[in-house]
């Protein structure tokens, strides 16, 4: 069967909302995506039907919902394209695997070690890796990017910015704000060169490609739940069987030990050592649903419509004056995912704020996200304190495309007016 | 209420033009506030002569309704005494919080009656207070280094 | 109305459960509870018609998201007796809010700094101060136990062991091995008295008692949604306002941030400085009205049904011959909770293993846990390695008991044959 | 499959009565097996002669079925070159991984059998494996020391 977003789009209660007498316009998927009625169906019949503690519970109950979570991190680690099961561990959401990521392998850093990350990071990749370096007295070291928003891999080489003192390398897959595509794998191989670990953010990459994380180059990879179609409170630290095997815990509690003495602790194997105390039971069961609901989708269709509804935004966006698309403007597999972030401005000349642009838009329905995206430094480094982002999904159609462009013409008429 | 309607021709003309905009010296007390979910900044002098508000000056970015609302604000400080300055903070955050169902004081707020469409905007209050907050916050400290 | 634990059974959905021809007697409610029908539906709600992120989001949706989620931190807050809304930080379990703490009182710790914790407290509440001593080089110190399983406070005083060096004490309000309820307000004012931060372990208190954290002497308080008829992959962490504002962040991401720059971060008030990344949102809105549910049925009540019910067990149990109850077997608000473990021989002497004792109850309908129920060091200062334990709800009622009894003498009775 | 009848009096007769336990010397390799969710624990020891297991004593603390696996494991194993052993090792986790499906060979897993009850219940099955596991991983570890 052909990709139908028409008949995609029933499986997604919300998407029939109505915002006044607009229909909703949801393009902020990036920011967090809309759930099918099967993820939702499935944590309700756990709850109602199956309840209870994983692991330590061996009754009836106890064993159908072990078997359920354990069902849920083989579907993710299968979607994921992982070697082994035990190779995912579940988080609550993609920066807690980043965090996870920077206290176990950051442990032994000391002053001289190098931390890489660049200058396009999400929050959640920057801050745990200021935090280690504060704590241990490590370097953080960044990689620029080009204007067309593209990380600046000359520059970096310039300035032998991955080296013999690099410890830790952590890029994001697809950038959240500028839509770009990172060459993990060229990154990752110079990283392993200097003896670094490569860590890689993909909490926008896995929502959007056919991941296949074992064959990656990356040594841990970061995702998060509720951008694939699954619920909030879970995310997942996908690491080689190998290094999770040698990672010091980072969580204590119930569920993570082996033996637990008042003069000290031995830890359980990965993924158990890195899952401190209750899980996300029902979330793990419901990001199982969703895996499998993108897997039958097919991830190569999924990243077919999003390049395809991409270029069709770029194509119209770009047509409207005073519109300006931060980053590259190339779709296509090595292109830009489908983040589009920009600046719109009166025909005089006026900028007009990306909370006001919001707002407006809002008001016509259509829903997008206005600030900085939780990237400050990529803004800060683009001149900018903010910018609009309209993202897209797998649920997303051309006439919400059009129905975005019509309020930003409206949007930048109105404050033009004002003149 | 329609968002046309909040954002009268007032804001939109502050927004323009911002008044007392730009870092002044001298200053008896400085501050930063931000608004972590948008990234609105500014950065606020305060300098006040006996109890009276000198001067406020200041550098922000941000919406039109903040920037508006710290143009507008910095109108009504300027001249006053802390006390009355103080008075006019309480009764625009009083304003911004009430959901747009008060009948706000011209008389007092002057041009910051425009901003009751903004309060039926939940998700915009925070921006139209972010330059009194800073007002408030560097006032106080001015008061503070001037008494120690 | 009185309470009438039948029609309180008809919220719970999976009560209706049976175990082949045994109806469902779900007594396993220390390590999980049931979640009643508005719970779910609440949740449903949510990711049906209301879902987008919080905070970044200023659409509609996002408007109401933000709004459901912040609502659901009041109705917590107001459950707990906090003062504020915002002395409630929202993490994923009780474990995490216990690393938290950890994290962030102990940054400052060195040698000669001591914590000291109990015999009895589960291992959320023992591995991660474990985890800090190893890291700071700060001494563990621990409360023993008496023979009836209270904290023995003469044997504290004697040895000094709270005293000048001491920084932070760490104490389960109520077991869950033990049902032991902690004097909490005594142990604050000895902390309190030396300067030390008094962290108190709730996760089996907020469920069962009237919780009043601004008058339990308590700093910081953590909790677990999945024991109070909430979901999983939600707790809190409940702190003194004063101290949380002092407190230094612990995971870094999205969200807790103030400005990011790439020369260093600054950080949001609390409870944002304390969690980073997209939160629980859906979670929140369940554990808001999963606290206005126990709030409607009354806490005093539901208190005064566990303290009935655990009597009533705990005269019925005891009179099996070979089964020993660990701990006191007073009941009463100064008594014990609703959890009661115990061991379980032949006539002739033979112990039978806890896991023994689960599998035969399983075959007849019984969900209780056998093993340490992680608490692996009071296991070994009662000289055993396991126990069952059989704990209680709300939603318990006497007739389950009975078939409790039953199923262990049957499975006393079958090991005896043996011999 | 009733509960009654996974616990065959086999299980319960090598629980009553574990054989080969204690510890002994000499020994080539120790190891330490926990099942943390429920906290059985064994301590084990294997010394070779050759390639032979010439002995095998532990210390296990844990439920029935554990118990009754390890002392029908060391029966089993005792007097055995370590390959056979290990090819004992691979059948017996084989047939706790049929969720009872396999037709066990009594020929070679001898008292062994009685455990296919268990395999039906997977929680139980760790408990089953727990002894043999750790036979595996210190057999292992005596040649290991015995070549080097
Ligand atoms: C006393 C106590 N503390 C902490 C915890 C840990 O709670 P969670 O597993 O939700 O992190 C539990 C429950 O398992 C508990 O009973
Ligand atoms: C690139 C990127 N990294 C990390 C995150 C953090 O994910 P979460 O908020 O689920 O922790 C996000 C989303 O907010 C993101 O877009």
């Amino acid at each position: 069967m052909s990709y139908d977003v028409e008949l995609i789009r029933a499986d997604f209660p919300i998407l029939e909302r109505r915002v006044g007498e607009y229909p909703l316009a949801y393009l902020d998927s990036a920011n967090t995506s809309q759930k099918p009625q099967v993820v939702i169906d499935a944590m309700v019949d756990h709850y109602e039907r199956h309840n209870a503690n994983v692991a330590r519970a061996m009754h009836v109950l106890g064993a159908e919902a072990s078997a359920a979570y354990e069902a849920g991190r083989e579907k993710v680690a299968a979607f994921i394209g992982a070697d082994r099961a035990d190779e995912v561990v579940f988080t609550k959401n993609a920066s807690e695997a980043l965090n996870l990521a920077a206290h176990s392998l950051g442990q032994g850093l000391k002053p001289g070690d190098e931390v890489v990350i660049t200058v396009m990071e999400h929050h959640s990749n920057i801050v745990p890796w200021q935090l280690l370096c504060a704590r241990t007295g490590a370097t953080l070291r960044w990689f620029d990017i080009t204007d067309d928003g593209r990380l600046d891999l000359a520059k970096a080489a310039a300035e032998n910015l991955i080296n013999a003192n690099t410890r830790i390398v952590s890029v994001g897959w697809v950038s959240n704000v500028l839509g770009t595509v990172n060459p993990i794998a060229q990154i990752a191989a110079q990283a392993h060169a200097v003896g670094a670990v490569m860590v890689v953010d993909g909490a926008q990459a896995v929502p959007q490609l056919t991941t296949k994380v074992a064959e990656s180059g990356a040594d841990l990879v970061a995702f998060t739940g509720h951008k694939m179609v699954g619920p909030t409170g879970i995310g997942g630290l996908w690491g080689r069987h190998d290094l999770l095997t040698e990672l010091p815990p980072f969580l204590g509690g119930g569920e993570m030990i082996e033996i637990v003495r008042m003069t000290g602790s031995t830890f359980a194997p990965p993924p158990y050592r890195f899952e401190a105390g209750t899980p996300p039971i029902a979330e793990a069961v419901g990001l199982g649903v969703a895996a499998d609901y993108l897997a039958e989708l097919g991830m190569a269709d999924v990243a077919a419509h999003e390049r395809a509804i991409t270029a069709y935004a770029l194509e119209t966006m770009q047509q409207l004056d005073g519109l300006a698309v931060l980053g590259t403007t190339e779709v296509g597999p090595e292109g830009r995912g489908g983040a589009i972030s920009f600046t719109l401005a009166t025909r005089d000349g006026l900028d007009i704020h990306p909370h006001d642009v919001m707002t407006f838009l809002d008001s016509r329905g259509v829903a997008v996200r206005g600030g900085h995206h939780c990237a400050r430094p990529l803004h800060e480094r683009l001149g900018i304190t903010a910018s609009t982002r309209a993202s897209f999904y797998l649920y997303t159609l051309e006439r919400e495309i059009d129905q975005l462009v019509e309020a930003l013409a409206y949007t930048r008429d109105f404050f033009g007016r004002a003149a | 209420m329609s968002v046309e309607a909040m954002y009268q021709e007032i804001i939109l003309d502050h927004y323009r033009e911002k008044h007392h905009s730009g870092l002044r010296e001298p200053y008896g007390a400085q501050v930063t506030h931000v608004n972590p979910t948008c990234g609105d900044e500014v950065l606020l002098r305060v300098q006040l002569d006996g109890d009276v508000v000198a001067d406020v000056s200041y550098e922000a970015v941000g919406c039109s309704i903040s920037q508006a609302s710290t143009s507008v604000m910095s109108d009504l400080v300027i001249g006053r005494s802390v006390a009355d300055a103080l008075a006019l903070h309480e009764e625009f955050t009083e304003m911004m919080h009430s959901r747009g169902e008060l009948e706000p004081d011209e008389d007092t707020l002057e041009d910051g009656i425009a901003f009751i469409g903004v309060a039926k905007f939940p998700a915009r209050v925070k921006c139209a207070l972010l330059g009194w907050s800073a007002f408030k916050d560097a006032a106080a400290q001015a008061l503070a280094t001037k008494e120690s």
